[in-house]
């Protein structure tokens, strides 16, 4: 499979802690890798580094083969990495069809592909209804349909099914299995089932560091793994 | 009792975090909470002191209501909550964090000294300037200071090595002993072995609701069961 | 355009104007003068809360655009070419690269900063109004701008009036149709600027224009004023001037496109009623802001919608 | 260019500065511990002029007016602290700042209804006249008081803010206000007593200038502007910033006015603009 993303000795520290501590990996592309780590592992940090929401201290980023280090957030979302956020992050005064638009417009979609995101994730009954008075759950998905609209290459999702109910998580594992056909996923999760049932490669982080990295089988017998899990040693 | 709970529900704006939530704890106690990211243990102590969360249900403290008290009120009666970070104020001192603590400008530090030697050094430095595991430990010294009866601890050990964990363990047993301070104490499913170490009894928390409560001794036979609550 | 009639806002502006024409009818100076000047700041506030309301952006120093539109009218058609049309046209035009130089300097900062930074600039444009005499006639202002040119004259009341009407219509039905342009939903969408910029936007370029549109505008009214009044003086640039759209956008409801202008109508109404009266009538202002702020964000409009709301619910019940 | 005629008016500036400090001290003591960017606070001070002016009038005493117009200001700020501000504490700042305009505007209108419009003085020749002369200018012994009050204040309030209990419960609610909550303190009692000193500051500010200014409605629009400048400049919150701060801008606008008068107030907010320009977050950044 052909690399997508190059990550290259990647470091933050905020003060005296290091979030992320020299990291380096790569993405492969159309290859759903899930991000797994304790709190305070740095995994939001990293994606934040990623999509310069956060500046590295030191380390190279490329996309395709094309250095993106010094872009903007912007610039990098237009090249096709797409992230959702841990809290739902909308325009919470907007229209449902608004918040679409607003991402359609951001990727020079027409609006003919946001009627069809919209039936596709069962959206069209919220069409015209603020997004601060639809429930949590649309909301995710509202999030969802808006990364899609972006025409991502490269999708980041941190932890999409964190707060949803059992059967909404069914429905949006679904629903990623699909898109993960068509667009590079990488995904922060905690839900170990969700992950599992996912992932087609399996990052670990600890204290900074992408302490483990495999197929998921490997991931689960690994030993330090299960240390941080279970503390076992 | 020291604590209870009666189905408490607790909201993140509109997310919500905590289901139906019951808890009671006895005076002396030390309760282990355990569970994976996301669970809702840290949303369950700032239930406790009202911060940041909106929630329904009733908590009590000592029998006294203290759902909708402002948090400095309940924090008077008797609760000290340290939470992940150790809650040291940055650019204040160490002498100074204490002072705080004691409402005054004398702390006697023999005391402070007895139970942790090595803060001797530190008073005079800035809080920020000391390393994760020392930030955390001090805030835990700091409560000799509150003298609070109920001590709500937000992953005191996380991030700590080894050696310093098992100090603070040891640590807290003996702030439980000595101090007479029942302890609610969270920290992630890694740490279950050291939590049983010294708590009475431990409850499992998973997508916000209690899955699992426990006396250690039960606990420890059922562990692999838990393990599964804690890991895939 | 079925759309665009069946639409509540520009039915409402269009009876307005109609209304608005009626008056001229009746020649009455003292109607014509008050309303003249709720067109004007209209103009004014409508510009304002393009960026109070939809930009989320806080600027104490609105002010400095509505003067810059008034003196340079004022200069042009006093030293350059006698015509009040070309001389609103031209400083509608200068207006659009200053606006983006005051922009690119404030748009920067952040709330707070932002606030106090425009204020400070009102006030640089305001130093320079009193303190430049040959050119701006210092604290006398500018006096005897012409109504009469060799392209219009609109030397007579009616006309006069007439010409801030069509302005007013024109603009107030653009600005309308803008906001409701993509352009303008990528403005309302300044309020998650995170979330915009995670969408692929360049968050400052949609500011700088939400800033250059309202400034703009904000200069044609002030033009307009120049015209109207023949005098103008450095005031218009003083803070307290710059905080006058901010109140009417307040008091009419910021949330609604013809919030301002419900303010306006009512500010007009109050100064030029209460002014009889007493000159202290700003202490109603001070306590109507501090009451909104407190109790009720939405404004008269947003209380005149919500009750209307309230009654169509009871009514649905009882019919149930 | 005389070096005497310059060290009157850098006299003179030193002493108008002392007055933006007695101003924006209040300001930056609020803001640093609220987040509250108080838009009434020169109403504040102006307010502590017109109560010293009608006190001076019945009583004839200077202290007596002085403390009292102090001490009414102080509550009265207080009184709109409780009410209102503490309303808006946890929303967004935008609405903070409207609210005090709000204030601001109520305060100096009826300011204007009580005391009217004519510019209002305290005739204290005694107070003015005697002084240290510097060639032909004379400069008084009041205004040198007056300069070394903002520098006695600018002292006490370190050893208040660094070196008392209170002062450290202050930074603790500052730093991080749930942290402070957990360890029994009340922040809304720091906030009403920090909120008395701070207006209390403005009042007794404004009952000092009385005496060398006379003061009239406008006054307050003015100074507002040059107290927003200054804190911002010396970046929000910072105490030491806005003490040299007030000084520099009050120096540099007496030796503007009187270098270049038909510039002056221009050269004032230039320099602003510039330093903002260079560093958006103001001289003294990162407190």
């Amino acid at each position: 499979m052909r690399e997508i993303l190059r990550v290259e000795n990647l470091s933050k520290s905020f003060g005296k802690f290091k979030a992320v501590d020299n990291v380096s990996f790569n993405l492969r592309e159309l290859e759903i890798t899930v991000l797994i780590g304790p709190n305070g592992a740095g995994k939001t940090t990293l994606v934040n580094l990623v999509t310069k929401k956060l500046k590295p201290d030191q380390g190279r980023i490329l996309f395709m083969g094309r250095d993106i280090t010094n872009l903007n957030s912007y610039q990098i979302t237009r090249l096709g990495i797409v992230r959702t956020f841990q809290i739902v992050n909308l325009f919470p005064t907007l229209t449902v069809y608004e918040n679409l638009k607003v991402a359609a417009l951001g990727s020079k979609t027409d609006n003919k592909e946001i009627e069809m995101i919209m039936s596709e994730l069962r959206l069209d009954k919220y069409k015209d209804v603020k997004v601060m008075n639809v429930s949590f759950g649309v909301q995710k998905l509202v999030e969802l349909a808006m990364a899609l609209l972006l025409k991502p290459r490269l999708l980041i999702l941190d932890e999409p099914a964190a707060g949803l109910p059992r059967e909404d998580r069914k429905n949006l594992m679904r629903i990623l299995k699909e898109i993960g056909e068509k667009i590079t996923l990488l995904i922060i999760e905690h839900d170990m089932e969700f992950v599992f049932e996912l992932a087609q490669r399996i990052m670990v982080m600890n204290r900074g560091k992408i302490i483990a990295d495999g197929k998921p089988d490997d991931i689960i017998n690994n030993s330090i793994v299960r240390e941080i899990y279970l503390g076992e040693s | 009792m020291m604590l209870k709970i009666e189905s408490l529900n607790a909201y993140y704006s509109r997310l919500q975090a905590l289901f139906d939530i019951n808890l009671e704890m006895n005076k002396g106690e030390i309760i282990g909470v355990l569970g994976p990211n996301g669970a809702g243990k840290t949303t369950l102590l700032k239930s406790i002191i009202n911060v940041e969360v909106s929630k329904t249900g009733r908590i009590l403290f000592k029998d006294v209501e203290i759902t909708t008290l402002p948090t400095h009120k309940i924090a008077s009666l008797g609760i000290y909550y340290i939470p992940d970070y150790g809650g040291l104020f940055p650019g204040l001192t160490i002498i100074e964090n204490l002072q705080l603590a004691a409402n005054s400008k004398y702390v006697s530090i023999d005391e402070l000294k007895e139970f942790y030697p090595p803060i001797i050094d530190l008073l005079n430095r800035k809080a920020d300037s000391l390393s994760g595991g020392e930030r955390k430990i001090v805030s835990i010294i700091r409560s000799i200071v509150v003298k609070p009866e109920l001590l709500l601890l937000d992953e005191p050990t996380e991030g700590m090595a080894p050696v310093m964990v098992d100090r603070t363990i040891k640590l807290l047993k003996k702030l439980n002993e000595e101090k007479n301070m029942s302890i609610l104490w969270i920290e992630p499913g890694a740490k279950i072995r050291k939590v049983l170490e010294i708590a009475d009894k431990i409850l499992i928390l998973a997508a916000g609701r209690i899955v699992y409560v426990g006396e250690s001794e039960k606990a420890l036979k059922e562990i692999d069961e838990i393990k599964k609550y804690l890991f895939i | 355009m079925n759309k665009f009639l069946r639409d509540i806002n520009i039915i409402t502006i269009l009876i307005l104007s109609i209304l608005l024409g009626l008056i001229s009818l009746t020649g009455d100076r003292f109607y014509l003068y008050i309303s003249s000047l709720f067109m004007i700041y209209s103009l004014y506030a409508l510009s304002y809360n393009l960026l109070y309301g939809y930009a989320k952006l806080l600027s104490f120093g609105h002010g400095m655009f509505f003067a810059t539109g008034a003196y340079i009218t004022g200069l042009f058609t006093l030293r350059i070419f006698k015509d009040p049309l070309i001389g609103l046209l031209i400083s509608i035009i200068s207006t659009i690269p200053f606006a983006l130089l005051i922009g690119y300097i404030t748009l920067r900062h952040t709330k707070v900063y932002f606030a106090i930074l425009t204020l400070a600039l009102s006030m640089f444009v305001y130093a320079i109004l009193i303190k430049w005499r040959d050119v701006t006639g210092g604290s006398d202002g500018l006096v005897g701008i012409p109504k009469k040119g060799v392209i219009v004259d609109i030397s007579s009341p009616q006309l006069n009036y007439l010409f801030i009407l069509i302005f007013f219509v024109l603009s107030s039905l653009t600005l309308y149709l803008f906001i409701n342009s993509s352009r303008g939903l990528l403005i309302k969408a300044l309020v998650n600027e995170e979330r915009l910029l995670f969408t692929g936007h360049n968050v400052l370029v949609i500011r700088l224009y939400a800033f250059m549109i309202s400034g703009v505008v904000a200069a044609l009214s002030g033009s307009l004023y120049a015209v109207f009044m023949s005098v103008i003086t450095p005031d218009i640039a003083y803070w307290t001037f710059s905080a006058e759209p901010l109140i009417m956008t307040l008091l009419g409801g910021s949330d609604y496109y013809l919030g301002p202008l419900l303010g306006a109508a009512i500010y007009v109404s109050l100064t030029t009623a209460l002014a009889r009266f007493a000159e202290y009538w700003m202490l109603f202002l001070g306590i109507a802001m501090i009451a909104i702020i407190i109790s009720f964000r939405g404004g008269v409009l947003g209380a005149l919608i919500l009750v209307t709301t309230r009654l169509k619910d009871k009514r649905l019940k009882t019919s149930k | 260019m005389n070096l005497e005629a310059f060290l009157t008016q850098t006299l003179v500036g030193l002493y108008t500065g002392s007055f933006y400090w007695l101003l924006t001290l209040g300001l930056t003591l609020i803001f640093g511990v609220t987040r509250i960017v108080n838009f009434a606070h020169a109403s504040f001070f102006v307010l502590g002029s017109y109560l010293m002016y009608t006190f001076y009038i019945y009583t004839n005493n200077f202290i007596l007016s002085l403390s009292a117009a102090t001490i009414t200001t102080g509550l009265i700020g207080v009184i709109f602290e409780i009410t209102l501000i503490r309303r808006v504490y946890k929303i967004e700042e935008m609405y903070q700042l409207l609210l005090t305009l709000g204030i601001a505007l109520t305060l100096n209108e009826s300011q204007k209804l009580i005391w009217g419009t004519s510019p209002k003085y305290i005739n204290m020749p005694e107070l003015i006249s005697s002084g240290v002369s510097i060639g032909y200018t004379n400069i008084s012994y009041y205004s040198i008081a007056v300069i070394s009050i903002g520098l006695i204040l600018f002292i006490i309030i370190h050893i208040v803010i660094n070196k008392t209990l209170w002062g450290l419960k202050i930074r603790a609610v500052w730093r991080d206000n749930i942290m402070a909550q957990a360890l029994k303190i009340n922040p809304y009692l720091i906030y009403t007593t920090v909120f008395f000193i701070g207006i209390a500051l403005a009042g007794f500010g404004g009952a000092l200038m009385i005496i060398l200014h006379p003061v009239g409605p406008g006054v307050g629009d003015h100074l507002i502007i040059y107290a927003f400048i200054i804190v911002v400049i010396a970046s929000l919150g910072n105490i030491t910033g806005a003490y040299i701060t007030s000084l520099l801008i009050g120096v540099i606008s007496s030796l503007a006015t009187w270098l270049a008068p038909e510039i002056d107030i221009v050269i004032i907010y230039l320099i602003t603009i510039i330093i903002l320009l260079l560093r958006p977050g103001g001289l003294f950044g990162e407190r």
